[in-house]
């Protein structure tokens, strides 16, 4: 593998500071960005990435590569959860298992972003519309979850969930309707909207990236000593899963025959896991899971593992592919 | 000045509105609510985030059907209750809890 | 009336957040933007077109062109509440017809910094003392409103509030300190000032501003559902005194010989109605007023109506008086 | 270890300095603030976004006292005020409230 | 439903890990902090901008041990500690307390 | 002295911003700024300056001079505790005299970043290595002040504090750890990190600045009413120390032959007292001194002392002598 492509990764600043914020962690600094902030980012980043994504939309039109590649991600976003259910179904409980593939069948919103910057940085392009395909692999996966609690479930009083509130949680979240709501106000707004909203969704957004990983990486190291009571078959799947999905998601990508910078994107969204959106609609509709094991896992393991190993390794494995 | 109860909820954020609806439920109108607060508990392994700590002072026939509203709520995702015996200083303004 | 310059308005970014806002209340998304962000946001407007305002201020130099449009500024604010509370008397009380009074007699920042957009979208100049008019027009009405409050109360005890009291309210709370203070220091800080901020207070604006609508219409759909209480005449209020508030500002404007985007934001600084000073003010100083008949009226139907139909309305009216 | 009372007091925001005058007043000094609570009550239609919830621990001689300095607050913008009892340890380091 | 003991602790905000501590040693898990509060004491010549405020709700027994551990940390930095009664609505999803 | 260097201190954006501040609290305006917003700022000032410092560096490498500056900078912070604890303790008890003498050999960021502003606006140049100065002038102060305690305590049972937990708190605070973790990013992630950095960590610079000295003059005029109980003593020393500080700063400079730039940053390195991290650290490990002396005197004295006449003052000096 080219070395070349991790460094110039990990040494990218998004990364480093998100080395910094684990390390302040392990050091015990008193280092803290607390609440609202990081919710001030991630809602600006929502927004950045949405605004943008909807104006490219409209510019690249709905020609077939879109289409097929829109539809590949819906595919991805319910196929994971099933084949991943019965992988935990091994060794974990129904709802643990079923919480767990729901997470993995979603998609993290910040990892997509660290892989734009990073194709950035090399100066591969990528298509707006691959924004669309996120906000389309967010909520599947929490539906298909609790089916499979429903079908699974021998006590059927059990996984008692009324389905409004889990299609409301599924595509009303705030996540989603920000993302979805970004992206058809940059489609709609055009370019005129675009200029004046440019050096504020454009300009700043790497920066605000930046800090904003500084805060995952406290997070994600905060959650870290809680990986004990996770169990090595946890522990392996987090980081095995994602290697899988993303090997799915190249080879789709080159069945149909998306572009390497979509293609890395892509397998992205299938690799990476939902540590806001999705943990927020299990704690509702499934409190029988136990959240430290569906948010350690996607947090303090995939995450970490997709931004810092993963990205560089699947656009490795692209460009094998692609020649 | 009179006596009431202080019913205390601590609870995951996700629950405010079911235990706000059950306090309603009772004719507990008045309430305080108290977000962004840190707790633990044997219960849940990790440091619970986004945690709410809801506050109402009631009358004291008000507390049974209040817990009865409340406990199956608890019981599904977790938290606790705490009732306690204060004085009530009303201003004549509102009728709360008269 | 000419669609395609409400198209142009509702087209905008800043309106289709307030949109979006407003609808992730109404399809109860649990999307929200928790304090202290939307005060950063309010902070940072004030402090933006203040120190801009400022700056353009002294260039401008004092014209009597400027002190007219001042001084019609000042006539407006007090003028407004004196009619607005004989109109409101009809059918509500001496102390919750004051306090609307207040609120319709002074302004809304954020409903002239969106027609500054609006205007700057179209092209259409307008000059940075306007800013100067905004800043005065804030305090007047809350005096107005109390002095009105001592005349008509029959029992001489009611509504006794301490005059010192009201005028640290009216002329040193804190939008109004602020938005002068970088008025003065704009002004005073120069060329070389606004050169090193204008990445700041000039580059991100806009996108502040859409960032600050979503959560403007967040609250004021949250606010909506008050509708019901306020009654059919306050709701009729709401609607109808803006237009002809702007209506006697428009002639105002075409008296004194405004430009046309200065007659605009002259005419919106009319018909806009206060919902954060100005309740703040009442709250202290008239809490025999229900906080939930002015607060609602402004946020809830005065301020959307401006944002969405008013301000290409007045524009319209304008276009066809200065032909 | 000695019995002290607990003063709640729960209201707008923009009470929070004439509340803390009617504590200072009385002679207590020592007190709590919490900001950016959240409420509702019977006598406010809409849910309250800026309300304050203060905790002032004090002798049970300093109550009445400070009933009569807030009570007009109360009766002029709204909210409540609640007493209960409490054991307090205090530390060596400070002479409050002994 | 049982009887508890609520216990309130208000510091200093550097406090914070020590007097968490001393409740974990005393083998109270479960408890919620209340962050960014803002207070004032005889003791502090300011207003302190940086105070926690601590509730645990433990068993009666459990509250000796607890002063032990905790009043060296308040006696060396400050702070102050209240002890109430209450009756706890446990869930039976969690054994806290029990 | 140069008015004129006064003059464009003075009506530079953020002291003016810094005086409206302070203006509010005197008139009792409304005003704030609430948490966690100053926290934002402040985290962002340290991100940006540590950032562009640690780029700076690597590409002014590591002369003699950098060596010589850095070696000074470390030797300021350690002697001028000591010699301003024997001052101190003229008129205070040991745990006091330690502590203010620990907070004057530490530095206040916000100052020195105020000076980098001033020397840009009047076009003179500075290196990026004195920020690298600053981060090691951080921590020294927090040791030297403990371990003048331990050798002066008379009862040896008082001042016990764990030197594991101090040392913690002198190089883990989160002031250093995140100036020096960007610094050393900044060094690592070269041009092409600068670069997509850029628009947030210089673009809206000197914007966030000015509203974070508004928070400034907010805080240290709302601790002005603690200087009575202060005493003409500690009056004094917060006023005429810094001079003091500064001058020695500047013989030093002139003696290894600093460009004047970096003169004027060394000098108010030198000047400025700790309000945030070394207090922290005091009311730690040093719980016997009183919070209010140490923080009053350096945030409602020094702190504006340096900022509105220190600045300029220290530069009139430097270019007298540099001549
Ligand atoms: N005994 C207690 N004392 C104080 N806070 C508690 C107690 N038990 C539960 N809590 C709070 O309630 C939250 C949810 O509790 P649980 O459902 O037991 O996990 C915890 O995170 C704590 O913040
Ligand atoms: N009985 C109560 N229990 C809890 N909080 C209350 C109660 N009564 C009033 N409050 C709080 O005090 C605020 C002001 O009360 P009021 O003046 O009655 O509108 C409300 O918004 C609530 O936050
Ligand atoms: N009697 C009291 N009532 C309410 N809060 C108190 C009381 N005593 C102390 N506090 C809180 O505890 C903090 C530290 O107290 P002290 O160590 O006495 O300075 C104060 O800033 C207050 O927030
Ligand atoms: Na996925
Ligand atoms: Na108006
Ligand atoms: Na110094």
């Amino acid at each position: 593998m080219d070395v070349s492509l991790i460094a110039s990764n990990v040494l990218s600043p998004p990364v480093l500071f998100f080395f910094l914020g684990m390390l302040a962690v392990f050091v015990k600094s008193d280092l803290e960005i607390p609440q609202p902030l990081p919710k001030l980012f991630s809602l600006y980043l929502l927004f950045a990435i949405g605004f943008k994504g909807g104006n490219e939309l409209v510019k690249s039109g709905a020609s077939q590569e879109v289409i097929l590649t829109l539809l590949a991600a819906v595919m991805m976003a319910c196929i994971v959860p099933i084949y991943t259910f019965f992988i935990l179904k091994i060794k974990l409980d129904l709802y643990n298992a079923a919480a767990i593939a729901a997470t993995y069948g979603s998609i993290s919103a910040v990892t997509f972003i660290t892989a734009g910057s990073f194709l950035t940085e090399l100066g591969i392009d990528f298509s707006g519309y691959m924004v669309a395909a996120l906000a389309l692999m967010e909520s599947p996966a929490i539906i298909v979850g609790l089916l499979l609690v429903k079908l699974f479930a021998i006590d059927k009083q059990d996984g008692d969930f009324s389905w409004s509130e889990v299609l409301q949680e599924a595509f009303l979240n705030s996540s989603v309707f920000l993302l979805v709501g970004s992206l058809i106000i940059g489609a709609v707004s055009g370019e005129k909207g675009w200029k004046v909203e440019e050096p504020f969704t454009q300009g700043i957004f790497y920066g605000v990236l930046t800090f904003f990983l500084l805060d995952m990486g406290l997070v994600a190291a905060g959650r870290i000593k809680d990986l004990g009571k996770t169990g090595t078959f946890l522990i392996s799947f987090s980081i095995l899963i994602p290697i899988v999905n993303a090997a799915i998601g190249i080879l789709l990508a080159k069945a149909i025959g998306m572009p390497q910078g979509n293609a890395l994107l892509f397998s992205v969204l299938c690799a990476s896991a939902s540590y806001i959106a999705v943990p927020a609609a299990m704690r509702m509709t499934l409190p029988e899971a136990n959240p430290s094991l569906y948010v350690t896992a996607a947090l303090a393991l995939t995450f970490p593992f997709n931004i810092i190993v993963g990205i560089p390794l699947y656009l490795y494995g692209i460009n094998l592919l692609w020649g | 000045m009179h006596a009431v109860k202080r019913i205390e909820v601590l609870a995951d954020s996700v629950e405010l509105t079911k235990i706000l609806a059950g306090l309603d439920k009772a004719g507990i109108i008045a309430h305080t609510v108290i977000r962004n607060v840190v707790g633990r508990s044997p219960g849940a392994d990790a440091t619970q985030l986004d945690n709410v700590y809801i506050i109402a002072f009631c009358m004291p026939e008000q507390v049974k059907p209040v817990i009865e509203n409340i406990r199956p709520v608890l019981n599904k995702f977790g938290g606790a209750c705490y009732i306690s015996d204060a004085m009530e200083i009303r201003s004549v303004r509102c009728i709360a809890s008269l």
